[in-house]
């Protein structure tokens, strides 16, 4: 079942959720749309903000923080730099031939279509939502299951990002030497 | 002390060989295996005094696989095989320089290591995995040591390696649905499994299409010829003495008592296939121009017969097929050794390139016409008894298969005598060719001893393997 | 504290990831720079993320954020690396379109 | 005592055979051929014994060894029958033996490889002794392989020639034909009677009740082509006249007097078998009658005096499968003894002409040979005439039991085996009169060398010659000693001794004058006339078919050998090559799949994608939707 907002007697947070979502999608689109690199640099920051925003309506702040200093921060930069780096702008975008325009939307039509029918055929969600009081999402319980149930995947995130720094020196290192 | 322990001599005689350096290799090489010799002799003893020698471990619980090692008289005799001529065909080889002789002679303990494994396993898996272990060696030793066209070789060596590999994932299918079915590889869990006849016939394929291709019985036997001439001498005694005779018993312990319904159904087919072989092996033999090719082909007419009495599910055909397959074991070294003698001295294959080293060498001619002779079944050696069994084997199913089997006795001595003639006899060839050496002799007549005095002694043999073969038939006999 | 999915149930965000999933498959797919391409990928991984948390407070258990956070480090990770590989894509062969990595054919 | 007895008789033999093996060349010629002769006449001297023994007590002795072969429903033992026949066998195969080897010690004196010939020998009279004595068939296959294989040694003996070595291999393989055929009697009597001991045998069949006849037929047809391999009958007797190229000595010994009787051995053996399947009793009588004459008539034309000799014991041996065929073992026994007197003694005389002619072989290069070789003239011209059924000699009364039996049963068969003889009488007179009578026709070189043998070659000769002419008294028509002696082997009341009457008195006349006419015309035509057959190239007519041996070996090789040939070679270069292909086509397709699908990649990162997630759709809708 698919539970519309009535909109109507809509409460603050359904308004908060509807607005950001909105926003999400947009710049989604626009993201993707966009003709010049920046500027998909530029909604794709506003995008991961609004998520951050959906993270902090579920109450989790701890996490959005981080998203925003993850994505928004690092990760943005970093696309952000590469593109100036490549010096990229929109006349360097080929042209697209229509049978690829066609191939996109039809993926994207079905693989839409097949994930709504899913969810629509599943199993309806009781109504009832359980709240257990207990403040889960605080930086203390967090690091607590953190570093006690995922203690050993933890240690292995951060040799992946060790390997994964190397790597990138590595690989830009490389490119020097055989100049 | 249980027979684990030969395997664990090989192996370690594998690495040990490996270690000890080009020089000591071959020797080293030599006293490991006839240290296998002498541990699977003091195991036929405990177990003639009917002490339990297997071995059951588990090894994997999921999927539920076990280390079983069953030593029964047709394993034991087939593992006697493999260590009598292990050092044979490690001595026989002392005449020859190799380069890498450490990795050479590793290998070939390797591979008695692996041979043996095979014929020990009582569990489906540890069987296939000996199997294409097995493989591995050889494969080496054919395509760095052999001799001829390199990139013949290669071609050769690969087209075996391939074709093999691809019989044996055949065999690999059909062990995984025995699994699936009987929730186990041990071999008695397979032999307890009742199949339907459809079933039955399908695995009865599959292990075919592994065996087949390895024993080999025609039309599978495209790869032999080749492999055996580019093959250095020691591989192909290797092939034709050890690795030929895993099919064979293959057919006894895996094939037939598992899919004893197929077997009955189709034996006609099978043992047509086996005659077919003979005939057509002593055939070709007959035509070639190459000493080890015309082996290789007198081969598989000598295999199609134990294949073909095999198929004739009788204590004699089993009997028989058993015993002639170590006799052909035994002979089939002795020729190839033989070959290669011809070859340290004339430095040809060409069977038109010899002749006339009778003159020069009374005592080589003597051993070769021993060994021509055990080769076509002259009563006496062993080779008439195993022939005269599986042949008495055939004629109780039709008579016309024992004629038409029997016809390997014309043609045999047709193409065996035909080649000794022009290799042997004739007008002395201008090449010197000096008798056999105290090595090579030793090697001759060991093997020349094993065939005669089992031609006229089989008993030991006979009382050996009968015992496990009535309960192969009994396995096969069940409904 | 009540739950917060009282006011907006599960549904929405399901389809806001879908949606938002699906947006990324279509950049994917309609883009040739190289660049805009990983930032659909982000955008898939992000919708994901959020399904993840939306779950997480759905049954009231923070193992949902806790991969949220693995995640994200992959995330990290592989863009900088991938950030990397295109830096010298770019550099070798100018051009970060991928009509031009064409080196798979066979 | 008896075990002991036995095995001495066996294994002296052997044990020479493996001092001339091992020791035979620093033995020295003299030292090892006197091992060899004295290691067969120590047989002979054991055989003499046990033939003492057995006459005097009437029963054989059985020897068992031990278990050989053991097959379900068969329990073969190694083990040996001494009865009267065997001991029969015994004394003339080891008496025989033992002349042949003294003879040899002088004949092969000059020969590098003389141990290994006497090695052979010796090896030869154990497989011999083996055959005959074993107590069931596959023992006597042991022995019959055996002689086979020594006849293949000793006919290539002097293996530089090619052309010998081809008639080694021939006389083997033919030998093998036999063989099979052998062995599959041995099947058939093995599964219908689970024994192929000689006496559990016998039993069985009297006291089976309904035999399958038709089976005993076969087998009975089985067990004769064996006999036929063996003992050189049409259609396999093609290897015996080729098998002349091994010395002298060893044709009279193997291929005259001893192995090749093998066969009618094997089957007087079996008489209990044959006399059941009397259909392949006359196919044996009709063989042995066409292979007489065939051979008879060859002989005719031959040049060559071994070839003569070889197609006489074909023609000889062909009438003694005609006494077989016709159940009278006891007649074709005797002929095989006289037979085995008059023909070692005419090989050896003729190895004596060769031996003076320093390996001279073509009678048209003889003559006149009476002055200087007085013992071989009259030793041969006493087997000659023995031969050729001249009253009185042994080999008129064998010859005239044979013709006897063959008058009673079958007229026409009379006939053809009355004009063999005849023809028997003409050509051994042919090869007299060209030998030893007229002027010398060889080389001025040759006839300086001419002489006498030396007296180890004609005191054998001179033993068998004395053999050959009183050897028919073991069984004088009306007063058979043999008849009596052999009487229990047989299970059907025997012949019996002819009853002389004005028959058979009629046909010993005839006999007789037909000898003598086939001695006149040979007189008439080569001493009166003085006629020297034609060379080679001259031949022609009738006689030019004759001397190509009616081109049955030609024949032969057209039939049987050059398709097999042309088999073999077409198997390998199209068959094999062929399956060959088929396999390499296999991994060929696997390659051309290879690259058709190397196609599909076209390395666009864009159609990877859509098919992905195409795949992806199709995965998820899959799972999820398609329940």
């Amino acid at each position: 079942m698919i539970h519309i907002p009535d909109f109507a007697h809509a409460t603050t947070v359904q308004v908060i959720f509807c607005f950001l979502a909105f926003i999400t999608v947009i710049t989604a689109f626009l993201t993707i749309f966009s003709r010049n690199p920046i500027h998909s640099a530029i909604y794709l920051v506003i995008c991961f903000f609004s998520i951050a925003g959906h993270y902090l309506l579920l109450n989790s702040q701890f996490l959005a923080v981080v998203h925003i200093i993850v994505y928004s921060g690092a990760i943005m930069i970093l696309f952000l730099f590469t593109i100036m780096l490549m010096n990229l702008n929109e006349q360097r975008e080929v042209h697209r031939p229509r049978i690829t325009r066609l191939g996109a939307i039809v993926s994207f039509c079905l693989i839409l279509i097949v994930l709504i029918t899913i969810f629509i055929n599943s199993k309806p969600i009781v109504g009832e939502y359980d709240s257990t009081g207990e403040d889960f999402q605080s930086i203390k319980v967090l690091g607590k299951i953190l570093l006690d149930e995922y203690m050993v995947p933890f240690e292995f995130a951060s040799v992946l990002l060790l390997v994964a720094m190397i790597g990138t020196v590595l690989l830009s290192k490389k490119e020097k030497l055989n100049k | 002390m249980n027979v684990s322990t030969i395997l664990i001599i090989l192996l370690i005689g594998a690495f040990v060989t490996y270690f000890s350096g080009d020089k000591l290799a071959s020797k080293v090489a030599l006293l490991f295996s006839l240290a296998a010799l002498v541990c699977s002799i003091v195991l036929l003893n405990n177990y003639s005094a009917g002490e339990n020698i297997s071995v059951i471990n588990s090894w994997i619980t999921q999927p539920k696989i076990s280390f079983a090692l069953n030593a029964d008289g047709l394993g034991l005799a087939m593992v006697l095989l493999t260590a009598a001529l292990t050092p044979i065909i490690i001595f026989s080889s002392f005449g020859n320089e190799y380069k890498n002789a450490k990795a050479f002679y590793g290998l070939i303990l390797f591979m008695a290591f692996a041979m043996t494994g095979t014929f020990l396993a009582a569990d489906g898996l540890l069987y296939y995995i000996f199997w294409e272990l097995a493989l591995i060696p050889i494969y080496f030793i054919a395509l760095i040591w052999g001799n001829g066209d390199a990139e013949e070789r290669r071609k050769a060596v690969v087209k075996f390696f391939i074709y093999t590999l691809a019989g044996s994932l055949f065999m690999l299918t059909a062990f995984i649905y025995l699994y699936t079915k009987a929730g186990s590889f041990l071999i008695e869990d397979l032999y307890k499994l009742d199949l339907s006849a459809c079933e039955q016939l399908w695995i009865f394929l599959a292990f075919f299409l592994a065996y087949a291709i390895k024993i080999p019985i025609i039309p599978f036997h495209t790869w032999q010829a080749n492999v055996y001439q580019k093959a250095p001498t020691v591989g192909t005694m290797l092939l034709s003495g050890i690795m030929l005779k895993m099919g064979l018993y293959s057919v006894l312990r895996w094939q037939l008592p598992i899919a004893p319904l197929a077997a009955k159904e189709y034996m006609n087919i099978f043992i047509a296939l086996g005659i077919a072989g003979v005939i057509y092996g002593s055939i070709v033999a007959l035509r070639q121009k190459d000493l080890k090719k015309l082996l290789a082909y007198s081969s598989l007419a000598h295999v199609g017969l134990i294949a073909a009495g095999s198929y004739t599910l009788t204590l004699d055909g089993l009997r028989g097929a058993v015993m002639q397959m170590i006799a052909h074991g035994f002979v089939v070294v002795g020729l190839f050794f033989a070959a290669e003698v011809i070859y340290r001295r004339f430095e040809t294959r060409e069977i038109e390139a010899m002749g006339g080293i009778r003159t020069q060498s009374p005592k080589f001619t003597s051993m070769f016409l021993i060994l021509v002779l055990a080769s076509v079944a002259l009563p006496s050696t062993f080779n008439f008894v195993g022939e005269f069994t599986v042949l008495y084997s055939l004629s109780q199913v039709n008579i016309w298969f024992a004629i038409l089997g029997g016809t390997t006795i014309i043609l045999g001595a047709y193409y065996m005598l035909r080649m000794f003639q022009h290799v042997m006899l004739g007008e002395t060839n201008s090449k010197t060719f000096a008798d056999v050496s105290l090595n090579e002799g030793i090697s001759f007549v060991a093997i020349i001893a094993v065939l005669l005095f089992f031609g006229f002694y089989p008993k030991p043999i006979t009382d050996l393997i009968t015992p496990s073969l009535e309960t192969i038939l009994q396995v096969i006999n069940k409904n | 504290m009540g739950n917060i999915l009282n006011q907006i149930g599960i549904e929405n965000y399901i389809f806001l990831s879908v949606v938002l999933f699906c947006i990324g498959i279509f950049g994917v797919l309609y883009r040739r720079n190289a660049i805009i391409v990983f930032m659909s990928i982000e955008i898939m991984l992000n919708a994901v993320n959020l399904l993840f948390v939306a779950f997480s407070t759905y049954h009231q258990d923070a193992q949902g954020q806790v991969f949220v956070f693995f995640s994200m480090a992959v995330a990290a990770a592989e863009v900088a690396v991938g950030l990397a590989i295109l830096v010298s894509i770019f550099r070798n062969i100018g051009s970060i379109s991928i009509d031009n990595l064409k080196n798979l054919k066979g | 005592m008896d075990t002991n007895l036995a095995l001495i008789l066996v294994l002296t033999p052997l044990l020479g055979f493996l001092v001339n093996v091992f020791f035979g060349k620093s033995l020295g010629k003299t030292v090892s051929g006197a091992i060899g002769t004295i290691a067969v006449a120590i047989s002979f001297v054991v055989s003499l014994l046990l033939f003492n023994q057995i006459t005097s007590t009437g029963k054989g002795i059985e020897v068992t060894l031990f278990d050989w072969i053991q097959i379900s429903n068969l329990k073969i033992n190694l083990g040996f029958l001494l009865d009267q026949l065997s001991v029969l066998w015994l004394l003339f195969v080891t008496g025989i033996g033992s002349l042949i080897h003294l003879y040899s010690i002088s004949y092969m004196h000059d020969d590098e490889n003389m141990h290994k010939f006497f090695s052979y020998l010796n090896l030869f009279v154990f497989f011999m002794i083996t055959l005959v004595i074993g107590s069931n068939l596959l023992v006597l296959f042991i022995g019959w392989e055996g002689v086979g294989l020594c006849s293949y040694l000793l006919i290539g003996f002097w293996h530089k020639n090619q052309d010998y070595n081809d008639a080694a291999k021939k006389a083997f393989i033919m030998n093998r034909i036999g063989d099979l055929g052998l062995l599959i009697g041995m099947f058939i009597i093995g599964s219908m009677f689970s024994t192929l001991d000689y006496a559990t045998l016998k039993t069985a069949i009297a006291g089976a009740s309904n035999l399958d006849s038709s089976l005993l037929s076969l087998a009975a047809l089985c067990l004769f082509i064996g006999a036929c391999g063996k003992s050189a009958q049409i259609p396999l007797y093609t290897w015996l006249p080729d098998a002349m190229a091994g010395p002298t000595p060893v044709s009279a010994l193997i291929h005259a007097a001893t192995m090749v009787t093998a066969g009618i051995f094997m089957v007087t053996r079996l008489n209990f078998v044959f006399d059941l399947a009397t259909d392949v009793q006359s196919v044996i009588a009709i063989i042995g009658a066409i292979t007489s004459l065939v051979a008879a008539t060859i002989g005719l034309v031959q040049n060559d005096i071994k070839k003569v000799l070889a197609y006489s014991t074909v023609s000889q041996l062909g009438l003694m499968f005609l006494a077989l065929g016709f159940g009278a073992y006891e007649v074709a026994v005797f002929h095989v003894i006289t037979h085995a007197f008059f023909k070692a003694c005419l090989f050896l005389g003729s190895g004596s002409v060769i031996h003076g002619l320093h390996g001279e072989q073509d009678m048209r290069n003889m003559g006149g040979l009476r002055k200087v070789m007085p013992i071989t003239f009259w030793t041969m011209l006493i087997s000659s005439l023995a031969i050729s059924g001249v009253p009185f000699f042994s080999g008129f009364f064998s010859k005239d039991e044979i013709l006897l039996t063959a008058f009673h049963h079958s007229i026409p068969l009379y006939v053809v085996g009355s004009v063999a003889s005849i023809m028997t009488a003409f050509y051994m007179f042919r090869l007299m009169f060209l030998t030893f009578f007229k002027e010398f026709r060889g080389t001025e070189e040759q006839k300086h060398h001419l002489h006498e043998s030396g007296s180890l070659i004609t005191i054998p000769l001179i033993i068998l010659a004395i053999l050959a002419t009183f050897g028919g008294l073991i069984s004088l028509p009306g007063h058979s000693w043999l008849n009596k002696y052999l009487a229990p082997l047989f299970t059907k009341a025997t012949e019996g001794e002819h009853h002389l009457g004005t028959t058979e008195y009629t046909l010993m006349g005839v006999a007789v004058l037909g000898g003598l006419l086939g001695i006149l015309i040979a007189y008439v035509k080569y001493f009166k006339q003085d006629n020297v057959p034609e060379a080679d190239e001259n031949i022609t007519g009738l006689s030019k078919v004759l001397y190509n041996k009616y081109y049955v070996d030609e024949v032969y090789d057209a039939v049987f050998v050059a398709p097999v040939n042309s088999l073999s070679k077409f198997f390998r270069d199209y068959i094999e090559t062929g399956l060959s292909a088929l396999v390499f086509a296999l991994g060929k397709i696997a390659n051309e799949i290879a690259f058709q699908g190397k196609k599909l990649q076209t390395g666009s990162i864009g159609l990877y994608l859509f098919v992905f997630v195409l795949g992806l759709c199709a995965i998820v809708s899959y799972i999820f939707l398609a329940q």
